[in-house]
């Protein structure tokens, strides 16, 4: 169909047009005051949520392995980097929490906790405990139909976020952790940070996404993938089934841990109401599905798609709305994505981008060096093998 | 000298046998022990024989839930993520068949010019219960909308799904998506604030052995026990329970059989759309009526049913039960934030240790 | 019997097969009414297909299915059972989680009435399992389920009767039983359309026989001439034609 | 005592589910670089001993023993790494993946399936995956398929599929491959190269063969021994001309009671 062919730009076209005219008017066409700053934060929210959305694209898009509990990974990786770059807390009476490793690494100058080195820690930190966490979860549940992860990380998502406000001394419950020492922070204006940190937050971005497509298309990658194919066929190729499923599950895991790792640095405060299975599961898997799983640029331009309408709807209570519409507008956002959602499903399950047809990079590297034209894709004819015996 | 040598491996390989053979037995055996272990010590403490009750009721509600739930398990085949939400938006159509409000702006509401409470003495309360009739037609009004309403799902979203052929997950998937628009939809129609279907103060009785209970609160459980031993009859004595039964067994001999599979799969929804109105309404007695209240409810309703083994409706009840009494006794111990962390522990014992279920796979 | 003029059912040229896959390639078969038929042939011959696809649960590509006259090709099992038309698939052919008693009911899901004077018609046609009959079908041995899948077949006093090998993995004197049931059965009335690995043994209980192999018709006749025939073995086994 | 020669050993091996026997006491013998036929009705227990050979099942009792050695109730991947490859009756491709890619999956212990091996050595992934793909294309232009092999596995015929599961047993050097009906919808022309190159893998690298197979034609042609099984148990074994002039056989096949035991 000719019109399929539209979606996809016309999908990116109408949310570019509308994040970046929206504040434009309202702003009497400010671009450098408001339009630009605004921009950035708008494209460093999207460089996060991409990690996240990349995880999860590992997970299910390449494993076929379900996890409904993001929130989870998310919010332990958010934690963890922030215990611990935090100096411990000072008024204990007050604010408690555990960990507080920042001023331990104060004895030499870039280690100081607002320059990169505890940024780097703290992100590290965060993908191992959600590497830990998740493959503790796995354990129980690999072995079992898909559906029985999604309840039990529906569940640890939960018990998680309970936890977290309940135990007071653990990370300072319902009130969460303020003042998390961001990387660089004092060394720019402030009105400029938000241009460093999407730097940043674009260099993590880059980062994961080539691991993840270097991993994708490594020999490990093509196992997770015949694993999302057929278990049994992968089995009777020779492959550990439990094992790779759980190196799936674990390395989806420790992205998630890093896109919350960055997402704690970039607002300098978490607090549990962020983690509800509505805005840190749900939302992921609406970037997923409609950019479409199994492509990781679709992962990324589902988060871009998802996110601006997030921000639209922000940008229209900047109108004169009727009353009615004010008060509901983000409901009616959400309605509008579970509808997307469902509609996705029926209509193109692919999704926006669907995936690609892709053996190996180090195969197209070594052929390419080899000075053999690839034939991928176009190139059909059987190009001569190299010579055999 | 093959025999010699092969001997030893032999016997340990007999003892994997026994043990394959004898140790499900071993292990359900001792879960059932554990449990009814704590069910009765909950019961005859003192410190926790009033949680026990509480335990009891809050059970009653998830049964309804898990019931449902486990049917459309049974005879579609996938987890339904949406149920706890449209249990609440049953609770809501309730709610509003009964009170016609919908809110206009936060914390104001608009009235519709007609509604069930206007019905002469509609709201006088029923004995020591806390509502009038009027909830009880306006819970059948709901049981009747979710009916429709969850036709009107399968017909838009399932049934072609299941023409695909999607995988399981697929459905999971479609669910969370339903999930979701339907709790977008109360906070649109509703808005966030808690309600309730009467407003005032309810006094508990006092009763034997030191324990409070609030009339509501054994309507809540008479109503689960009596919808359960419903659905039981209508699973065991019915013809359509029956041939609900055999289509979860063996559609392909179901058809053969002569059974139209699609008139029993709408069953199926209207069964489950008429359970999850009235788990719905329940819920909302028992707790409040709050479009957040949906989601949180799905673990322990799950845990119930993979507790009961799934696709079984009185392993649900039982399921529901042990999750309720687990969950309220542990407010004793814990702190309340942690009963959700009691659905989740049941829920990975079982799946460690007995991944059908206690009552599951009796064949 | 009696010669009628038109098969009761009667399979003409069918072509079928599972998804992109055909595996009959026209066949043809009739069976008049009251007789026996049954179907042999060596492994992969589309028996089993052959019973599917006339039943409706897989889709006929080409070829006419007539049940008294009546074109029933490409109707749904549902729509079969209610022509007169009762099928025996060969595996899995009861309801494990369900009573004995529940399985025949299920039978006789369609019937509006009699049900339970078929109820006991059955129950003395198949005493071993009327002993039973409140037990969960999963828990009956191979030859008693095999019993309980007829009984369950019969339930809607059947015209015709497709039975898919139903003396697959019994043992030799359960065969026998079921065999004589089926022969019991043929004499009240029913047309049985049989599908058999254990060919001498259902050739003798025929009028009339079909060899399939590779999905076409390779022979038929009456019963007894292919029970003497010697190229029915040289069939299954390949020697060279 | 052992036979000489004998690749794998099957004694008295039981598989029973819910007390129906699908292998019954079965013993046999696959002699080494033969291309062993097994034959014998619907539910002779074929595929479920297949399933056992390669650890896809649990035997209830019994032994299997391949080179010698035990591997009775060894998880599938690990009895592929001993050497034996199995195929599927219906073929079990994986759909979303090209065909390329369905061959490129199978050698074991290649270096880039460790995560952290793209990263650490990767010029060795690269050899290694070169290697890799000379050999898919060489075992593409065997079976003939070499033209499709960027296509998804999913949009082949169903005859192309089953030369790419045998074509999946080849990227591994396998000592046994068990093939599980593969002249099942394959074309008369594919079918005799398909004979030729069963044939030349046997006689050429010394591939043992064990072939389920319906087709007496191609039973006849291809292999020898051809053992028969019936009701779970081994009832003959011999030549294809011994087993065509066999008794027990026909009546296996045709009905009436066949001699049990001994």
């Amino acid at each position: 169909m000719r019109l399929e062919r539209w979606i996809t730009p016309a999908a990116f076209a109408a949310v570019t047009l509308a994040v970046i005219i929206m504040p434009a008017e309202r702003s009497g066409w400010a671009f450098r005051d408001s339009v630009i700053p605004f921009l950035a934060s708008f494209a460093t929210t999207v460089a996060i949520f991409a990690v996240i959305s990349l995880g999860l694209n590992v997970q299910w898009g390449y494993t076929g392995v379900f996890n409904f509990g993001i929130a989870a990974f998310f919010m332990v990786g958010a934690y963890t980097a922030a215990i611990f770059t935090k100096p411990p807390p000072a008024q204990p009476e007050f604010v408690s929490y555990v960990g507080g490793f920042g001023d331990k690494l104060d004895f030499l100058p870039f280690l100081s906790s607002d320059q990169w080195l505890p940024f780097l820690i703290g992100t590290a930190a965060a993908a191992v405990m959600c590497g830990v966490l998740a493959f503790l979860l796995s354990i129980p549940t690999l072995r079992l139909r898909e559906d029985y992860l999604a309840i039990v990380t529906i569940g640890i998502a939960e018990l998680l976020r309970n936890v977290s406000i309940e135990e007071r001394g653990l990370v300072n419950s319902a009130r969460g952790l303020t003042g998390i020492p961001r990387p660089f922070h004092d060394f720019f204006d402030p009105g400029d940070y938000r241009f460093v940190y999407f730097g940043i937050a674009l260099g993590v971005l880059a980062l994961v996404y080539l691991a993840v497509e270097r991993g994708i298309r490594s020999p490990w990658g093509r196992v997770l993938r015949a694993l999302r194919e057929d278990e049994l066929t992968t089995a009777a190729s020779g492959k550990n089934v439990f094992a790779f499923k759980t190196q799936g599950f674990v390395f989806g895991a420790m992205i998630m841990g890093i896109g919350g790792s960055v997402f704690a640095y970039e607002r300098g405060s978490v607090s549990p109401d962020t983690f509800t299975h509505f805005f840190a599961t749900f939302i992921f898997w609406a970037m997923l599905i409609m950019g479409g799983s199994g492509n990781n640029k679709g992962a990324v331009l589902g988060a871009y798609i998802v996110w601006g309408l997030w921000i639209i709807s922000l940008q229209l209570l900047g109108y004169d709305l009727p009353q009615f519409l004010r008060s509901r507008i983000f409901f009616i956002r959400d309605f509008i994505l579970g509808a997307l959602i469902i509609a996705v499903l029926l209509l193109r399950p692919q999704g926006l981008l669907p995936e690609e047809r892709r053996v190996s990079i180090w195969l197209e590297r070594q052929l390419k060096r080899r000075r053999r034209l690839w034939p991928w894709p176009r190139r059909r004819e059987p190009t001569e093998a190299a010579p055999v015996d | 000298m093959t025999d010699a040598v092969s001997r030893p491996a032999d016997l340990v390989g007999r003892a994997q046998d026994i043990r394959r053979r004898y140790g499900d037995t071993a292990v359900t055996a001792a879960l059932w022990l554990l449990i009814v272990g704590l069910v009765l010590w909950s019961a005859l403490n003192s410190d926790t024989r009033q949680l026990f009750v509480n335990g009891v009721v809050v059970g009653s509600v998830f049964a309804l839930g898990a019931i449902g739930l486990t049917l459309i398990y049974g005879i579609l085949k996938f987890g339904n993520f949406a149920h706890g939400d449209l249990m609440m938006l049953g609770a809501y159509f309730a709610f509003f068949a009964l009170t016609g409000r919908v809110s206009e702006r936060p914390r104001f509401d608009k009235e519709l010019p007609w509604s069930l409470d206007s019905l002469p003495g509609a709201v006088d309360r029923l004995g020591d219960l806390t509502f009038g009739y009027g909830l009880i037609i306006a819970a059948v009004v709901a049981v009747a909308v979710m009916a429709a309403l969850s036709i009107g799902l399968d017909r838009l979203i399932y049934r072609p799904l299941r023409r695909r052929g999607a995988g399981i997950v697929i459905f999971a998937i479609a669910s969370l998506g339903v999930a979701i628009a339907a709790r977008s939809l109360m906070l649109i129609i509703w808005g966030p604030e808690p309600r309730s279907y009467v407003t005032g103060i309810h006094k508990a009785q006092q009763y034997p052995f030191d324990i409070r209970l609030k009339t509501d609160q054994i309507f809540i459980f008479a109503v689960a026990v009596g919808l359960a031993v419903l659905v039981y009859l209508l699973l065991y004595r019915t013809k359509l329970g029956k041939a609900m039964r055999a289509m979860s067994d063996n559609p392909d001999l179901a058809r053969v059989s002569g059974i139209n599979t699609d008139q029993i799969i709408a069953w199926t929804w209207v069964i489950g759309g008429a359970l999850v109105a009235v788990a719905g309404v329940l819920l909302a007695i028992q707790a409040q009526l709050n479009p957040q209240l949906g989601f949180v409810i799905l673990l322990p309703l799950f845990a119930s049913a993979i507790l009961g083994g799934i696709g079984n409706p009185i392993g649900a009840l039982t399921g529901a039960l042990v999750v309720g009494i687990a969950q309220e006794v542990a407010v004793e111990y814990f702190a309340p934030g942690y009963k959700s962390g009691v659905a989740f522990v049941i829920l990975i014992v079982i799946l460690l240790l007995r991944p059908r279920g206690l009552l599951g796979a009796r064949v | 019997m009696g010669v009628s003029i038109l098969p009761v059912l009667e399979v003409k040229d069918v072509v079928a097969g599972y998804g992109e896959v055909e595996i009959l390639h026209g066949v043809s078969i009739k069976v008049d009414e009251g007789e026996v038929v049954t179907i042999i042939g060596p492994n992969g011959a589309g028996k089993s297909t052959l019973m599917k696809a006339v039943f409706g649960l897989i889709p006929v590509k080409k070829g006419r299915i007539t049940f008294k006259g009546r074109d029933v090709t490409g109707s749904p099992p549902e729509k079969m059972v209610r022509f007169g038309l009762s099928y025996v698939p060969q595996s899995e052919n009861a309801f494990a989680t369900l009573s004995i008693q529940e399985n025949l009911e299920m039978g006789g899901f369609i019937r509006r009435d009699g049900l339970s004077e078929r109820l006991n018609w059955a129950y003395e046609l198949f005493p071993d399992i009327a002993s039973r009959r409140h037990e969960r079908a999963g828990r009956l041995s191979g030859g008693q389920r095999q019993m309980l899948a007829l009984a369950r077949a019969l339930m809607l006093d059947p015209q015709v009767l497709l039975l898919d090998e139903p003396s697959a993995s019994l043992s030799p004197k359960m065969v026998e039983a079921i065999f004589e049931r089926v022969a019991q059965i043929n004499r009240s009335g029913v047309a049985i359309l049989m599908v058999e690995q254990n060919a001498r043994h259902a050739l003798q209980f025929s009028r009339r026989g079909y060899v399939l192999a590779m999905g076409v018709n390779r022979l038929e006749g009456a019963a007894d001439e292919l029970l003497e025939s010697a190229e029915v073995g040289k069939l299954y086994l390949g020697a060279e034609p | 005592m052992a036979e000489n020669g004998a690749l794998l050993r099957v004694e008295n091996l039981v598989k029973s589910f819910d007390g129906l026997r699908a292998v019954n006491n079965c013993t046999l013998e696959v002699r080494k670089g033969c291309l062993t036929g097994l034959i014998g009705p619907n539910g002779a227990g074929k595929t479920t001993l297949f399933n056992l050979i390669t650890g896809f099942l649990k035997p209830t009792s019994g032994r299997i023993h391949f080179n010698g050695e035990r591997i009775d109730g060894l998880p599938p991947h690990l009895t592929f790494r001993k050497g034996i490859v199995r195929t599927f009756q219906v073929p079990r491709e994986l759909k979303s993946m090209t065909v390329l890619e369905n061959l490129m999956l199978v050698p074991s212990d290649q270096a880039g399936e460790r995560i952290w091996n793209p990263w650490l050595f990767g010029f060795r992934v690269s050899r290694q995956e070169r290697q890799i793909y000379d050999k898919a294309l060489q075992i593409l232009e065997f079976v003939d398929l070499q033209h499709l092999r960027d296509e998804y596995a999913s949009s082949l015929s169903s005859g192309q599929k089953k030369l790419l599961e045998l074509a999946r047993t080849l990227m591994c050097d396998p000592q046994l491959i068990l093939l599980d009906e593969p002249g099942a919808g394959v074309n008369p022309a594919l079918m005799k190269r398909l004979v030729e190159r069963l044939e030349l893998l046997c006689h050429e690298l010394g591939i043992t063969f064990f072939v389920i197979e319906h087709d007496m034609d191609l039973i006849t042609r291809l292999c020898n021994p051809v053992i028969v099984m019936s009701n779970g148990e081994v009832i003959a074994e011999g030549s294809p001309e011994e087993i065509k002039g066999d008794e027990r056989v026909l009546e296996a096949y045709l009905g009436g009671q066949y001699l049990a035991g001994t």
